[in-house]
């Protein structure tokens, strides 16, 4: 195909080779002629923007979809890949992006799902607590075999994904997106884990949206760009602005423009803020914070630390069963934290807006129009109707503004959600709250699952919301995203904030190491700084 | 009441709750593997016609309980293919297969008898000699009329006295307990009992337990584990269907001797709510309709309960099992998780 | 041409539209005549049903069932010229023949049998939807057990309140073996579909049932001490032959409308002093002597 | 983007769920050794052949659109209520008490009165069920089922013991008053000089039934609680995130749901019976479920549904009056046509899809 491609052939047999591999979902055409060969013993990179096809490519590859097109080579030799148990066969591991564990089983029954020695489960069980054994000690991934896997963390999850592919003696080890959900240390265990496998001849895909992840441990990269595998280099013989440039197929700029904030009066306080959900387990542990008029707060952390819940608390629905306690002031004001009066409608309408972490889920209606989406979360508002009735024609006409604005594509009102991809379908949400004008806004992993260039636009009409004088929270796991964009930095570690830092005063291995738990700098600790 | 009261209606709760529990663990079966089963009553409804119209025809109770199995299990299917295969709504096939069922017992049952849907009674006498007579003849035709005479004279299943019951008798509490509520039930009973710590273990200790566990809670894990959604989904669809055969096969042959249209009467409802009261557990589900059983006997006992200020109307001691299901999955035994996957087809592509 | 409508239980229901059926059949092979049939399938059908017979020229047109007589109260007047006759309810109208059965006395009778034929002191009664009529029975049979033994027992149970109580053979057959076990041994059962359990569980059980409306002595012959039959075959026999009389029919002992069947099946049963007594009581009743109370009249029973 | 037309999506599919139903239901009655064409020919003769056929299958539909949407109210909030016989039942109640303890003049005043009482006590019957189901997550399915047999139990108890004119034999309440009678089709047509449907049941009440079709259409589609209704049914988290509140939508849809289910009362128990008789439902409610369903949840689709079911229903009767096959084989088409329509949708819908599909690409 590329010329980078034909410098990459050698004469062994190539661990992995796909020939013109094509698959569609529906009218949507997921992979086209795809063509890549993974070299034994490497590990080898894939990039590309979401939605590209790399998740698709590679279930393919583990028997999970089957192509329309194509033909795999494992060793050399052709295989028809018809179920999942013909790769695990043929010596193919994969951990998926959603992990597909049973989440009321234990870390042992899950290891063995699929891989039983007989029709008896006791034998089975033991033999594999041996191996797991073994494994724990060989690369350092320690796991509590009899611990239920939704006691366990995210990391810990992933460790328990890893080890059934090892359990299953995987040759070739397909991770997709694996460290979006670790803490940069975590990360870094995981890499010296995949170089020991590299070392042992074992060979690794890698999927990852970070540019830095590919440079640092990939042999060799590929490219994915709507559906098609637009190039496949040494990584050695590349650089990231290349490699993002390939990715978009424009030149992108990393960085957010914007000039220093400008705070004004407090307009959301938080204190003292716990909650505990319906388990009794404490998700949030005392947050203090402060959000003048006019800065973004952003609030870094991995997944799982607090921050969702913090999200649906200040949005006005707090996880059912859950018992809350502490102050919430907005403009001044208190704002019930618990009880019926506590309700995300009555919440817009004192000035808030919010863009959820998860847009499928909670921000849209998936099945609904464009123009019903627009109005979801206010069809209660006076302009959208008379008296019990909604006015179809006044939302439309409001529909169709935002959308021209925003540059959503297509540009249809009558569109389902579920029909625009991830982008627009993001575009629409942040139309809705942005133009709303609201005080106080929430944001949620705001560019998760969102192409660069639409990345680029997002970011400026949030610092735009903020030049306005709007007070802006910003969650998100991207620790890049939250340095270019937040006037100040809050590390959200186990339901506390770790500390708070200013962005040009802090480097994202600090970050990292408040996210993990590990305050470096004791001294802003305690108390937690209130005042900017 | 004395001991004797106690144990007679002990033993009434242990054959009223038979079929209850049988439905009860097909129910399990099915939804344990993520498919949701609200035709459960249909699918006995089927069984019992299907055994009670052999074993009419044959004089044979065990062809008839086989043709039970096959009732129900033709029925499995049509859900299987319909909610496993075509991803159709779960709730929907179901109550499709209720009327089904309904409808076509009667309309088969009348082709075949002529007496409204009606079976004959599996009573030696002349309505069932007229149905049984050609077969016998046929019979003898092939294997010697002794032969052919000994297979069509057990149309309907009779008691199984247990060893030492007689002697066991005399010895107090226990003994009147085994002779009386432990021994002397048809063999279903036993049956339905053993499936109960069978089910346990199957489900716990095998490999095919564990990955039906699974396949209910996360279809996508035992799809990436390499092992067929669709097959174990369809195993499991057909288990129930086989424990809804058994459940029918005793209605009709076990507790009665034929075929009454609609004679299922609402069991399969009540065994589901025993299901969900039992939170999909094979234990919890001996208890539950143990329970159900017990009130349906104690109302039969005492249909018009005085509680000395008032007398509770029959009418009302036979709702009180649909009221007591209200008020059990009103949460007063806490909320019951149904499987994670349960009614959702599992769809791979959109 | 003669018709016949059933009522909702359909014409098999082993109870009084199946006798009806009987009769129609057995005055069609006498006479070789033809007659039409009509099963209902929804309350909507009844007007529908009688009309559209009518309009045939259908007649006399016979129905069966209390159902249907708010029904013809509104049909008969349009319908000068046809005749029509009702089973079990009283409609006055010019054109109808209100056909009733003294179903108290029917019981009665099988109530003093079953005194007879008891030795514990205790019979039990199994009635199938808690409706009105079936208490009819109930009390009827009652009475007849208690004048023939005042201390004894008379156990009660009704199936249950939805339709679904008709045909339930295993909750029949578990509500015999309670009373089975509370000591009853001879069960009356009232119960359609309901009562084959009954009858079956009391043939199990080594005690002796009642049958009810048909003859059912044969299902169980030599466990079945008797049954109460309602001749509503004759009823319906009659009319299709003889045409509509306006008014009220009572078809009591008297007019042979109800009685207990005595037939092979159970004579063993049936010991000379049983026999008497019936008689006995048969010859009182007619004669006015004993009058058996209905509880249709004021929702009451005289025993318990 | 979409895989197909609408018009193929709402017209095509269920037609042709609905001719396979239709061709299984042919070798059903072969197998009972009757014939399919008489069949057909006696169904379609008796139902629509005439005023009269059409008067009856009018009075069914009419049933059936009030279940239907009743049970498409509750679909929408994605609850799936199988208590419309419950509710339906308990709606007669409300008729009777209504009509019989109040002095009513005249139709006209009873009407709105007594479909008051059918929706309040309709309602009242699937209150229950709605609030276990929001507060304690007991399954909806299963509290409805068990309200079915508690109202039948109910109203046992009180046409028997409270309802019932003493000396009558019949568990049915005494006769409403003359003046509340409602006007049947056949006397407007009268009073406009046409003869139709002469002795028909059809009444007013299936106007209300038009009339309930579009308000229901306008709750829906076009106000800000159907907005709710239909966004909550879709997904529960989002409406969380947009403040609907779920306990509030799982009553009202619930409410609503079992309102419509109890105003079925007026046609049945009003219109046609003129007094209130034991199981006067005769499984209208299930059969809601079914005209739901086939109706794609849209009260144009429920009220053509309706009038498919209303063919069934009277059409198999005339089937079952007028030749020797059993009426319990409307109960099999029935199933089939739910079977078909509803469970064994995609069997038709994907193979449609695909062939759209191929169609487009080759038009491409
Ligand atoms: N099961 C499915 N059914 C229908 N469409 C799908 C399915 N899975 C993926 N798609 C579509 O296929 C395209 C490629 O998706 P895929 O998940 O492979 O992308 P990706 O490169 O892995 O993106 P991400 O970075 O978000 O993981 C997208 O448009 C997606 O919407
Ligand atoms: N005890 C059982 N009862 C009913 N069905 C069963 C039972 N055990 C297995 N099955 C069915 O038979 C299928 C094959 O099961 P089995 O465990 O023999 O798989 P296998 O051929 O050994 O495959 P693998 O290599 O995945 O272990 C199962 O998926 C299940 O559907
Ligand atoms: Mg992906
Ligand atoms: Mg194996």
């Amino acid at each position: 195909m590329t010329q980078a491609q034909g410098r990459l052939e050698t004469a062994a047999p190539a661990a992995i080779e796909l020939r013109a591999i094509s698959k569609a979902f529906g009218p949507v055409q997921a992979n086209r002629d795809i063509h890549l060969r993974v070299e034994r013993g490497t590990i080898h990179g894939i990039i590309g923007e979401n939605g590209a096809g790399k998740s698709t490519l590679m279930s393919i590859l583990y028997g999970f979809y089957k192509p329309d097109a194509g033909e795999i080579l494992v060793g050399g030799r052709p295989l028809t890949i018809a179920d999942s148990q013909t790769a695990i066969r043929a010596g193919i591991g994969m951990v998926f992006q959603h992990f597909k564990l049973v989440q009321n089983f234990t870390v042992l029954e899950n290891i063995i799902l699929g891989a039983e020695d007989g029709r008896l489960l006791r034998p089975s069980l033991s033999k594999a607590r041996g191996v797991l054994r073994r494994l724990a000690q060989e690369y350092e991934l320690n796991v509590d075999p009899d611990e239920v896997v939704e006691n366990l963390s995210v990391g810990h999850q992933q460790r328990v994904e890893i080890l059934k592919a090892l359990y299953r003696q995987a040759d070739i080890l397909i991770l997709d997106e694996p460290t979006g959900v670790l803490t940069p240390a975590e990360a870094d265990h995981l890499f010296r884990i995949l170089e020991g496998l590299r070392a042992e001849g074992k060979t690794i895909i890698l999927i990852t949206h970070k540019l830095r992840e590919i440079m640092e441990i990939t042999d060799t990269v590929s490219v994915m760009r709507r559906g098609e595998m637009v190039a496949s280099v040494r990584t050695a013989e590349t650089s990231p602005e290349q490699l993002a440039e390939l990715m978009v197929g424009r030149k992108v700029l990393l960085n957010v423009q914007k000039t220093p904030a400008t705070p004004g009066k407090p307009i959301l306080e938080i204190r003292g803020l716990r909650m505990a959900d319906a388990a009794g387990v404490e998700r949030l542990r005392g947050i203090d914070l402060t959000i003048r008029a006019g800065e973004i707060l952003g609030i870094a952390g991995v997944s799982g630390n607090g921050q969702t819940q913090l999200l649906e608390i200040l949005g006005g629905y707090p996880e059912k069963g859950s018992t809350l306690s502490g102050e919430i002031r907005m403009n001044g004001v208190p704002l019930p934290v618990a009880g019926a009066a506590c309700n995300a409608a009555e919440r817009r309408r004192q000035g808030l807006g919010h863009i959820p972490e998860d847009r499928q889920a909670e921000g849209l209606i998936m099945d609904f129009a464009a123009w019903e989406n627009v109005a979801f979360g206010y069809h209660d508002a006076p302009e959208y109707g008379r008296g019990p009735l909604m006015d179809r024609d006044a939302i439309r006409r409001d529909a169709e503004g935002k959308i021209a604005r925003f540059d959503v594509r297509p540009p249809s009102c009558d569109l389902a959600a579920r029909n625009f991809s991830g982008g627009n379908q993001q575009k629409i949400v942040v139309a809705r709250e942005i133009e709303r004008n609201p005080d106080l806004l929430l944001i949620g992993q705001p560019t998760r699952g969102v192409d660069i260039g639409a990345i680029e636009f997002i970011h400026k009409r949030i610092v735009e919301l903020r030049d306005a004088g709007k007070a802006i929270l910003l969650v998100s796991v991207e620790l890049d995203e939250i340095m270019s964009l937040s006037d100040r930095i809050a590390v959200m570690f186990d339901g506390r904030i770790m500390g708070e830092r200013l962005p040009g005063d802090t480097t994202t291995g600090d970050l990292g190491l408040l996210m993990a738990g590990v305050d470096a700098a004791p001294q802003t600790q305690d108390p937690p700084s209130r005042e900017p | 009441m004395d001991l004797n009261t106690v144990l007679q209606i002990l033993d009434s709760a242990v054959r009223l709750m038979t079929p209850l529990l049988l439905a009860c663990l097909a129910g399990l079966y099915s939804e344990r593997a993520g498919v949701f089963d609200i035709g459960l009553e249909g699918k006995m409804l089927m069984a019992a016609f299907s055994a009670a119209t052999v074993a009419a025809l044959t004089g044979n109770v065990w062809l008839g309980a086989m043709a039970g199995l096959l009732g129900a299990l033709m029925l499995s299917a049509v859900h299987g293919i319909a909610s496993i295969t075509f991803r159709g709504n779960q709730l929907i096939s179901g109550v499709a297969i209720n009327f089904l069922a309904s409808g076509l017992t009667v309309l088969l049952g009348q082709k075949i008898f002529g007496l409204g849907g009606r079976t004959p009674s599996l009573t030696p006498g002349a309505e069932l000699e007229a149905q049984v007579g050609p077969f016998r003849a046929w019979l003898s035709g092939i294997m010697g009329p002794d032969t052919a005479g000994w297979l069509t004279t057990t149309p309907r299943m009779t008691g199984i006295t247990l060893p030492f019951a007689e002697t066991l008798g005399n010895v107090p509490v226990i003994g009147p307990l085994y002779a009386e509520v432990i021994s002397g039930h048809t063999i279903l009973v036993y049956v339905a009992f053993l499936m109960v710590p069978l089910t346990w273990w199957v489900l716990y200790r095998t490999r095919f337990g564990l990955r039906l566990r699974a396949v209910g809670e996360n279809p996508a894990s035992v799809d990436t584990a390499g092992v067929s959604v669709t097959r174990l989904r369809f195993a499991a669809v057909a288990i129930a269907g086989l424990l809804c055969g058994l459940a029918g096969a005793y209605l009709a042959t076990g507790l009665s001797a034929g075929f009454v249209k609609e004679m299922t009467a609402g069991r399969g409802f009540i065994a589901l709510a025993a299901l969900i009261f039992a939170k999909w557990r094979p234990w919890g589900a001996l208890g539950a309709t143990f329970l159900f059983g017990l009130l349906e006997a104690v109302a039969n006992r005492y249909p018009n309960l005085d509680l000395g200020v008032i007398t509770v109307p029959s009418m009302f001691m036979n709702a009180l099992p649909y009221i007591l299901t209200v008020i059990i999955l009103a949460g007063f035994v806490g909320r019951a998780i149904p499987p994670r996957a349960g009614g959702e087809p599992y769809v791979k592509e959109r | 041409e003669p018709a016949l409508i059933f009522d909702l239980g359909g014409k098999f229901d082993k109870s009084f539209n199946e006798a009806a059926f009987n009769g129609a059949q057995r005055w069609a092979e006498e006479t070789g005549g033809t007659y039409k049939e009509l099963e209902m399938q929804s309350e909507a059908q009844r007007e529908q049903a009688l009309r559209r017979l009518a309009e045939t020229g259908a007649n006399p047109i016979v129905m069966t069932g209390f159902a249907f007589g708010d029904v013809l109260n509104q049909v008969a007047p349009d319908y000068p010229d046809t005749q029509f006759a009702i089973i079990d309810m009283v409609v006055e109208q010019p054109n109808v023949q209100s056909i009733v059965f003294t179903e108290e006395q029917g019981s009665y009778l099988a109530g003093i049998m079953a005194a007879q034929a008891s030795k514990s002191g205790t019979v039990g009664f199994i009635g199938g939807m808690d409706i009105p009529l079936i208490h009819k029975f109930e009390c009827g049979f009652a009475q007849g057990f208690k004048a023939a033994k005042p201390d004894g027992r008379v156990l009660i149970n009704y199936t249950g309140t939805t339709p679904a109580a008709w045909n339930d053979p295993v909750k029949g057959g578990e509500l015999a073996k309670a009373q089975i076990s509370q000591g009853a041994d001879v069960i009356y059962a009232a119960a359609g579909g309901t009562g084959i359990g009954v009858l079956q569980a009391a043939a199990d059980g080594g005690i002796l049932s009642v049958g009810v409306d048909s003859n059912q002595n044969h299902l169980h012959p030599g466990k079945v001490l008797t049954s109460m039959v309602k001749r509503v075959d004759n009823a319906v026999y009659d009319t299709f032959t003889n045409g509509v009389e306006p008014g009220v029919k009572v078809m009591d002992l008297k007019a042979e409308g109800v009685d207990v069947a005595i037939d092979d099946n159970n004579k063993p049963l049936v010991t000379p002093e049983m026999q008497a007594a019936v008689d006995e009581a048969r010859a009182k009743i007619a004669s006015g002597e004993i009058t058996v109370h209905d509880y249709m009249t004021d929702n009451a029973c005289p025993v318990q | 983007m979409e895989k197909m037309p609408k018009w193929a999506d709402v017209l095509l599919t269920p037609l042709i769920s609905l001719v396979l139903a239709m061709a299984i239901s042919a070798l059903v009655i072969l197998a009972i050794g009757e014939s399919p064409w008489e069949a057909l020919t006696t169904m379609i003769d008796g139902a629509l052949g005439s005023s009269y056929g059409w008067g009856f299958t009018l009075y069914y539909a009419t049933n059936f659109i009030f279940t239907g949407l009743a049970v498409m109210v509750a679909y929408h909030a994605s609850l799936f209520n199988i208590g419309g016989e419950g509710q339906a039942a308990m709606g007669g109640l409300g008729v009777a008490l209504v009509l019989l303890s109040l002095p009513l003049p005249h139709w006209a005043l009873a009407l709105p009165a007594a479909m008051i009482g059918a929706a309040l006590f309709g309602a009242a019957w699937a209150l229950i069920p709605a609030w276990l189901q929001a507060r304690r997550g007991s399954h909806i399915v299963i509290t409805t089922i068990m309200f079915n047999f508690i109202a039948a139990a109910a109203l046992n108890y009180i046409l028997v013991n409270l309802l019932r004119p003493v000396g009558s034999m019949d568990p049915a309440s005494a006769r409403f008053p003359n003046e509340t009678h409602l006007p049947k089709l056949s006397d407007m047509a009268l009073s406009l000089g046409v003869e139709w449907g002469k002795n028909t049941p059809v009444n007013i009440s299936f106007f209300v039934a038009v009339i309930a079709c579009v308000l229901v259409w306008l709750l829906i589609w076009r106000s800000r609680l159907g907005f709710e209704i239909r966004a909550f049914g879709k997904s529960e988290p989002a409406a969380l995130y947009a403040g609907i509140n779920p306990v509030r939508i799982t009553v009202i849809a619930m409410l609503i749901s079992g309102g419509l289910a109890g105003m079925m009362a007026i046609n049945n128990v009003m219109g046609e019976a003129e007094r209130l008789v034991l199981n006067a439902v005769e499984g209208a409610g299930f059969i809601g479920i079914a005209v739901a369903l086939m109706g794609r949840n849209h009260p144009l689709g429920v009220f053509l549904a309706a009038l498919l079911f209303g063919f069934l229903y009277q059409g198999g009767g005339e089937l079952a009056l007028w030749t020797s096959i059993p009426r319990e084989l409307i109960i099999v088409i029935q199933a089939l046509v739910i079977l078909f329509t509803g469970a064994l949708d995609n069997m038709v819908r994907v193979p449609l899809e695909r062939m759209f599909m191929a169609m487009r690409k080759r038009g491409a």
